[in-house]
This record gives structure tokens, sequence and C-alpha cells, in this order.
């Protein structure tokens, strides 16, 4: 099981990363960028789980003797997930701007910066 | 007991970034309300204001370090859940730099173009705050997230000018490259996490003490560094990095190239020192970055000499400069890290005047493209003797402080790693100085032959069509553009000359690598000084391989503008080197989908050199 | 590089990486483990504050450092993506306000009434961030999306009207500045950066977790404006940026 | 419960594989709604309300939103 967990988060990575290589539209190539950082949103919540545990809220029904998962991987998750939504809408405005200044989307006959 | 330094001291470190946050928020609440001259006036005073900030702390630092534990989580029996920032000299250093620079871009651009409703400016002091926390958190996924604002604001500001194709395109590539490394690097802290339960520095070096060197060290090791370095511009993880600085708005290419690239040299050796340093053996580590940095400093060298785009060449000679930084910086320890560190600051001045003198060009003769401007410069007054300065002084001329830091570092490679490193850094200082030179001449004494009409079909980025930064061109050269140039070039000189300095850079040097004490100080305990060693300074033969490459430089400035009455036996041999150059040229292809795919071999290669070394 | 060879390189290169981090995996704590020595500081440390929602008290109490920056990330990429999506010089804002097309009766009635009750649960997921799961994020998100709701009743000039612009880009500015200066007062209250300056209250309770509230009230409006500059913006470009007609 | 969290965790693994190899961007828009709301499910699982509350917001909601209509603008453009 540990193995799997992880190597889920590894390949939400991976296979994001290989849609920006093989990528033939800039939009899509944003999309995959988040598909691969959601890896690190798996790898973090999964490191934090416990068998057993429960959520780390306190209330009637989970005194604060009660076992919890880890609260401090959640809060990185939580800073992950912002960060995530907001360089992706940047991406998505210059993405915008590209096909107005360029014509296309096809990061293959992008052409304006070589050598 | 907790050694406390004066309380006052311990707040200054949260406001160096939280004083440019607040007033950011002004500007973007207030700003389509507010006048140009008001803008301009509360931006340029609040990065003046965060350079005070950081003197001040420069200053309480200077006998060891400031520890803020952000919230008041101070620890208890070495725990703690807190963030603690941790001020040292020369991360305070790094700090003043950025803000030194950040008032000379903001100067720079109070003739700028048009700011879309001070958004420019507020952009531009949440990237110093970025910064500024980047040097300041003693935390890692702190830094992670100073990391990632740094970039977020950086992403905006290379892709300002929307009206330019080359300027978009250029922020999406860094964009996706950064951010992908920066998830690399965040996987490795997730990896580091479950091992040990702990973020801060010191609590992460506790946590791993006496741990074998094994193979998730490694791989936790490679990717944390992968963000930093992607940020450093390391070879192969530098695609993104020309096309960026080449196409950002000036002020924003100065600090990009004058301290940003060098923030992630500063985050792989602040987390090499304090944390990985007991577990991972330093030979290994030091052979790694030998190798990558001398690879760096040839690739970026051969590349900046090879360009025609004034701000790309400007731009490569960075990540050559990148690679020097990585060899002194990689000897690990003091005496390396002491030249390392006077480099990082006397390439910020003279790099940073550099770009603002392109910039003028740009604005002036609404090109950057070196052949084009061939002679255009002719009945320009201050710059056609500024430029070629600046040129000899990258190329390390005395008594400038990058040549002292050149001095010092190559002395300290020569230790560690041979007569090559020296060479190579000779070699790379003589070329990025020499494309310099060559570009001088040619714009603003016509030296060489006059252009010809570029034959059809070579694909290279010229930068004939980059866009003016101001409305109209520029008649004269105003006294905003000259000035902040002028004090850059100044303040590379005093490093070198002002007594002090090298003594000075020598401390915070040793506390850099001293990561024990750093561990120590952090979490309450007693820290005992590093055994003391000499500082280097000026030497005979730094001053001699400093004049011998600044001499260099000058030569291949001159053969390259005079390639054609160079003797045939020399040209013959360099016949061979073109079909490499084309080479190494199109790898560079703009094609964000190679820059990723070039990410992850730089990653496998890293973790295979550094699992050989360690395991 | 061509396509091909550029795959090639990439799946040796990932094949490398995947290596490492297997390697890196197999000497991990088993998945479900108990060990977790921050989350026990982390407990204690939020029980000790009165704070229900360890989460919380981690997010803003703890390590409200993080969270500062990343507001400051929001506010940042915010301003940055306006400010990419300007009208360029060649451009205009069409003035003239667009109708949305035709929309089915039963959407229409969804949006009507999915507004109020979404407004609702935004502000008081934004309320109880201390004590029940979400938080200013989470509430802040739901609510700049709500607003939204209205375009999906086909009333994009009904939107226009309640969402003054301005008036958000300020809000989010101003949510983000209350953050920072919340962690100024804390130096000058309680000598420390982001210290919980406020009396803690009862565990459990809605006067509780002292400035954890507080910090939740300031990122819900700050997120909240964010999120609906953002969309507007991705909303004008979709409907109303024009290319200036060439004469 | 373990057995739950496997399933979801094949089910994000398959969405997200499904939302890398649709090779056009509006029906992207889809699959990765369908994969964040995926992910929230597995949050959930493991005891991550609030992630999986901001998940839900950001990761179903807003971001595909912004995609949808960077494409209608892009499309208007051409």
């Amino acid at each position: 099981m540990t193995l799997y967990v992880y190597l889920v988060a590894g390949w939400l990575l991976l296979v994001g990363s290989l849609g920006i290589v093989r990528s033939r539209d800039l939009v899509h190539t944003v999309v995959c960028l988040s598909v691969a950082q959601s890896g690190t949103y798996v790898l973090l919540i999964a490191v934090g789980y416990q068998r057993g545990a429960t959520a780390p809220v306190f209330g009637s029904t989970t005194p604060p003797s009660e076992n919890v998962v880890d609260p401090v991987v959640q809060a990185m998750t939580l800073t992950d997930i912002v960060v995530s939504a907001t360089v992706t809408a940047l991406l998505l405005a210059l993405v915008i701007q590209i096909a107005k200044r360029h014509g296309t989307l096809d990061p293959d006959h992008l052409s304006s910066l070589k050598g | 007991m907790v050694p406390s330094a004066d309380p006052a001291a311990t707040h200054l470190a949260p406001l160096a970034f939280t004083v440019p946050i607040i007033v950011a928020c002004l500007l973007l609440a207030l700003g389509r309300r507010l006048p140009r001259w008001a803008v301009d006036g509360l931006a340029t005073t609040t990065a003046a204001a965060v350079a005070g900030i950081d003197v001040l702390l420069l200053m309480a630092a200077r006998d060891g370090r400031v520890v803020t534990w952000a919230g008041g989580w101070t620890p208890v029996d070495g725990t703690t859940v807190g963030i603690a920032l941790v001020a040292d000299p020369l991360g305070v250093g790094a700090a003043l730099i950025a803000a030194i620079l950040m008032l000379c871009a903001l100067v720079f651009s109070w003739r700028y173009f048009d700011s879309a409703e001070a958004h420019l400016h507020a952009l531009m002091l949440l990237f110093l705050a970025g910064m500024t926390g980047f040097v300041l958190t003693g935390d890692l996924f702190n830094m992670f997230v100073f990391f990632e604002l740094m970039g977020a604001v950086a992403y905006a500001l290379t892709g300002f000018k929307i009206e330019d194709p080359t300027s978009v395109h250029g922020a999406l590539s860094f964009g996706v490259v950064n951010s992908l490394g920066a998830y690399l690097t965040l996987c490795g802290i997730g990896i580091l996490y479950a091992r040990t339960g702990e973020l801060g520095l010191a609590q992460l070096a506790v946590a791993l003490r006496g741990n074998p060197p094994e193979a998730l060290l490694v791989t936790a090791f490679v990717l944390v560094l992968t963000g930093w370095l992607v940020k450093a511009a390391m070879v192969p993880f530098h695609f993104w990095t020309a096309d960026a600085e080449a196409v950002a708005p000036t002020p924003v290419c100065l600090l990009f190239s004058g301290i940003m690239v060098a923030l992630g040299v500063y985050g792989t050796f602040r987390v090499y020192h304090v944390v990985f340093a007991p577990v991972l053996p330093a030979p290994g580590v030091q052979c790694l970055f030998l190798v990558f940095g001398a690879v760096t400093a040839v690739v970026g060298a051969v590349m900046c000499f090879a360009q025609r785009h004034l701000k790309r060449l400007l731009a490569y000679s960075t990540i050559a400069h990148v690679g020097l930084f990585l060899l002194a910086f990689g000897t690990l320890d003091a005496a390396g890290t002491e030249g390392g560190a006077l480099y990082v600051a006397g390439h910020a001045g003279i790099k940073s005047a550099l770009f603002l003198m392109s910039g003028v060009i740009l604005n002036r003769y609404g090109s950057v493209d070196e052949i084009d401007l061939h002679g255009r410069g002719r009945h320009a007054v201050l710059l056609p003797w500024l430029m070629p300065l600046a040129g000899l002084a990258l190329a390390g001329l005395p008594p400038f402080g990058l040549g002292m830091g050149k001095a010092v570092a190559e002395e300290a490679v020569a230790t560690a790693g041979g007569w090559w490193a020296v060479a190579v850094f000779v070699l790379v200082s003589a070329a990025t100085g020499g494309a310099v030179i060559r570009a001088a001449l040619r714009i603003y004494r016509g030296t060489g032959r006059a252009p010809e009409a570029s034959p059809p079909g070579t694909e290279e980025t010229s930068g004939t069509d980059e866009e003016a930064e101001v409305s109209g061109l520029l008649q004269r050269v105003p006294l905003t553009m000259l000035v902040p140039i002028v004090v850059l070039l100044l303040g590379a000189l005093a490093l070198g000359v002002v007594p002090g300095v090298s003594e000075a850079f020598h401390a915070a040097a040793s506390r850099f690598t001293d990561g024990a004490g750093y561990v120590a100080r952090t979490l309450g305990a007693p820290a005992p000084l590093p055994a003391p060693t000499a500082p280097s300074g000026w030497t005979l033969s730094g001053v001699a391989l400093s004049l011998l490459s600044s001499a260099m430089a000058l030569a291949f400035a001159l053969a390259a503008l005079h390639h054609d009455r160079l003797p045939a036996t020399l040209r013959a041999a360099a016949r061979p080197v073109a079909p490499v150059l084309r080479g190494v040229r199109a790898l560079h292809s703009g094609h964000v989908g190679d820059y990723v795919a070039w990410l992850f071999v730089g990653v496998a290669v890293l973790g295979a050199f550094l699992a050989a070394g360690a395991l | 590089m061509s396509r091909p060879a550029r795959l090639v390189l990439f799946l040796v290169a990932a094949a490398g990486v995947a290596a490492l981090l297997v390697v890196a995996f197999l000497d991990l704590p088993p998945f479900g483990s108990p060990f977790h020595p921050y989350r026990d500081r982390a407990v204690a440390a939020a029980v000790a504050h009165a704070t229900a929602n360890v989460v919380g008290s981690v997010t803003f109490d703890q390590r409200g450092l993080d969270t500062l920056v990343e507001e400051t990330i929001l506010l940042g990429s915010v301003a940055g993506a306006a400010a990419l999506l300007r009208p360029s010089k060649e451009e205009r804002e069409n003035t003239t306000v667009p109708e949305g097309g035709r929309v089915l009766e039963a959407t229409k009635l969804t949006g009507y009434l999915l507004l109020p009750v979404t407004l609702l649960v935004g502000i008081d997921v934004v309320v109880h961030g201390h004590l029940t799961p979400g938080g200013g994020f989470q509430g802040g998100v739901l609510l700049g999306t709500a607003v939204h709701l209205l375009y999906l009743t086909g009333h994009y000039r009904a939107l226009d009207r309640v969402r003054p612009l301005p008036v958000f880009d300020s809000g989010e500015a101003l949510g983000a500045a209350a953050f920072a200066a919340l962690g100024i007062a804390g130096i000058i209250a309680a000598g420390a950066f982001l210290g919980n300056i406020l009396p803690f209250g009862t565990f459990g309770e809605l006067l509780s977790a002292g400035t954890v509230p507080v910090f939740n009230i300031a990122v819900g409006v700050e997120v909240a404006s964010g999120v609906i500059v953002l969309l507007a913006k991705f909303l004008e470009q979709a409907l109303r940026v024009q290319r200036e007609a060439v004469s | 419960m373990t057995a739950a969290i496997a399933v979801a965790l094949a089910m994000v693994a398959i969405t997200a594989t499904a939302v890398v190899f649709t090779g056009d961007p509006v029906r992207q828009a889809v699959t990765l709604s369908v994969f964040g709301l995926t992910l929230s499910v597995l949050f959930l699982l493991l005891q991550a309300p609030d992630v999986a509350l901001a998940q839900i917001g950001v990761g179903a909601a807003v971001v595909p939103l912004m995609v949808m209509l960077t494409l209608r603008r892009i499309r208007r453009h051409r």
C-alpha cells in the first residue's frame, strides 16, 4: 500500500510533465502543469495520514484526546492549492496574449525566441 | 537560556518584507487615483526604507545571527511549531543588494512607459518582499512559499510588455519551467517531512543528525535543489533564462540578472550547509558543483559571445557567471564562499549597470541589435566610455569588487578543483567581458565592418524589433537613467577599494558555512564560534590573473570585430568550432517542451551523480 | 528538437527521476503510520490557544507567516493577471455590455436559487473557519464564484451591476493589507510578529482562538474579492475586449 | 477504509491520465473538472476536509472556468 500511494503521487507529477512535453496547445500545457502539481498534494496528504485517525477538527464528536491525522501537511496543501490556482491564472493570461500576438498556440510553431 | 540579541533588532526581519507588502497593497487600492509622481515617490521611498531596515539588520547580525520566531513560538527544549527568521550577515547582505538594485530600478523607471494603474510598481515591491523573505527565512517550506511569491510576480513582470510577442512567450516558458522546478522542490520537502516530521532548517538538521547517507537523502537533496537551481539558471535548467531576461522590461532584467539568479545559488548552499552537510559526504557534493559549475560557465560564455541581441548577450553572460558562482560556493569552504559572495556583489553592480545601459540604448535608438546599431552611438557622450569600462570590469579588471571576488574565488577553486578550474574562471570572464566590449565598440565607435543585410533564413533572435519602453524615442538620456548606472558602477568599484570589505565578507562566509552554529543559535543553544581562518582579499597572483582576463577580453573583442584581418591559420583553427556552436544554439529552441525535457535530464543526472558519490 | 527526439529524451530522463523517487519512497515510514511529531506539537498548541480546527490554528496561528506570503502571492497574481489582461494599445473595451445568449429557464432558476444559498454558505464557512472545516480561503472562493452564478442566469448585465470592480480591487488589497497589519499589531501588542493578540476564549465557541477568526475574515474578504476580479478579467477578455477596427 | 482509499487513488491516477491525454482543450476543461472532484473525494477519505473543500472550489470550479473563458477568448480571436 505504501509504495502504491506514493507511486500515484509520483505518477501525477510525471504524467503531467509528459503532457507538457508532448503538448500541441499551450492551454493544454498549462492544464498539464496543474496536473503535475496535484502530485504534490497527494504526496503531502498521504504523508500526513494515520490509519484510524480522524480529521484534525475537534468538536462534540472528536474530543481533543482523539487521534487525528497531521494538520501541518493539510495547511501546506492549502497553500499549494492557492499557488496552483494563481499560477494557472497568470499563465492562462499569458496564453491569451500569446494567441493574440502569435496567432497560434502550438509550441512547435512559436519561433520568436531562438539561439 | 536563549542568547537574545537586542529585542528591537528581532522585529527588523519581518518588517523588511511586511513594509513593501503593505505599501504594495496601498498602491493597488489607490493606484488609479494617485498621480504618477506619487506612485513613483511612494515606491522608491519604500525600496529605500527596506534598504535602511536591511542595513540596521546587518549591523545587528554583524556578530552572529538575529533569530525571530514568527508568532512568538520560541522553541522550548529545542522544539516548536513556529517559523524562524534567521538573519545572518550573508543572507541580509543579499537582501540589501536586492533592495539597492530595486531602488536603482525604480529610479530608472521614473521615465518609464505606462505603469498600468501602478501595477508595475506594486508588483516590483512584492518582488522585493519575496526576495527578502526568501533569504531571511529559516524554514524550508516557508522558503518554498517565498520562492513562489518571487516566481508568480516575476512571470507577470516578464510578460508586462503585452504588445511584444517575445515578451509573453518568454514569460510563459519561464513560468512553466520555474513552476515545475518548484513542484519538484516541494516533493523533496514532502519526502523530508515524511522522514523527519520537521520543516525548519535547523530542526531538520537535528532530526537527520547521525543518519547514514542513504538513497532517500540523495533524492530529497536533489529534488529540493531543483527549484533553487532552476532559478539559479544552472545548465541544463537554464533555458528559460535568456528567453525571460531578454524580453522583460529593463528594470526587471536588472533584478533578474543582478540578484534573483544569485538567490537560487544562495538557497542551494544555505540548504546544503545547514541541513545536508552532516549527512552527505562533502567530496561528492563538491565534485558535483565543480562539474556543473564549469559546464554552466562554458555554455553560458559560448552562447554569450555568439549573441547579437544585446539583452540576450547579457542574459547568457549571467548564466556564465552563475557557473562561476557555483564553482566558488561549490568549494564548500569559507574562502570559496567569501570569493563567491564578493563576486556576486560585484557582479550585481556591473551587470545591473550593463542592463540599464542596454535599456538606454533601446530607448534611445529603438533597437538592441548590436549589428543593426553599428556606429549609431558615435555622438553619445558618457556611455561610449562607461560601457567598455563595465565590460572590462566584468572580465575582472582591478580594482573593481568583481575582480577581487574573482581573485579570492580563483585561489579557493585552485585548492578544491585544480588549475583547470582557474582556467575556466579566466577564460569565461574574458569571453563575457569581451562580448560586452565588442558590442560597445561596435555601437559607440563603429569599429569593425558595417553590417550587410543578414542572409535570409537565419533564425535567431536579433533584437531589431524590440519595443521601446518610453513613449517616443529619447533625444537625450535623462539624469534619472544615468544616475543609477553611475551609482551601480561606483558601488562595484567601492567594493574593491574600501578597506575592510574582504574581512567583512570573510566573516559572513564563515557564518554561512557554519551549519552547526546556525542550528544551535536558531534553537537557542549556545553557538560555538567557527575556527577563525584568514581572509584573502587582493593577492599578487589574483591581480595578475584579473589583468590577464581583462586583456584577453579586449583581445577577444578586437578579434571578433576584425575577424577578417586575422591570420588564416587562426581562422582555420576556429572552423571546427562552428558546427558545435550551431548545435549548442539549436538546443536553445524557445520550445517549452524541450525545456521541460531538459529539466528532467538535469534532475536525473544530478541524482545519478550524487548517488555515485554518496552511496 | 523534433517531437520524437524530445519525447525519447524526456522518457529516458523521467525513468531516471522515477527511479530516484521509488528508492526514496521505499525508505519512507509506511502509509498510515502513527509517526507524526509535528502533528503532536501542533495539536497541543492548537488546544492551548483554544482553536478547535487544528488546520486553522496551523494556518493562521502557528505557521501564519506561510499564509501571509500565500495571500501575498494571491494579491500579486491577481494584480499580475489584471495587468496582463489589460486592453492593449490596439484594443478597446466594448462599452455596450453584451447580453448573455439564450439561457434555459431551468438554468436561470438554478442560478437564482443557488446564489443566496451559496452566499450564505460562503459566509458561514468563513466565520466558522476556526471551529469547522473551511475558513477564509474556502469561504472566499465560494463567495467569489457565487457572484458569477449570475452569469449562469444569462444576466451578464446584472452581474456587471452587482460587481463594481474598483470596489473589489480595493477590497482585495485591503484584505491583504489587513493581514500584514495584524502581523505588525502582533509586534506592538505581544512583542512577536503575527503573534496571537486577542483573548483565546472558550474552546469550541464562536469567540475563541484569539486572532484566528479575524485572520479568516481578512482572508475571506481578500479571496472573495480576488476571485471576483480574476474571473471578471477573464470574462472581460472573453466577452468585451475587441481589437479596434483597422481603418 | 483502506480499500476505499485504494479505489479513490486509482480513480485519481486514471482521471489525471485522461486529462493529460485529452488533446482538445475544450474537452480537457471538463475532464479537468472531473479530476478535481476525484481529488477532493480522495482528500475527504484521507481525513482532510479543509483541503477537500478548497479543492472543490478551486480544482473543480474556478480553474476549469478560467480555462473555458480562455478558450472562448481565443476562439473569438481566430
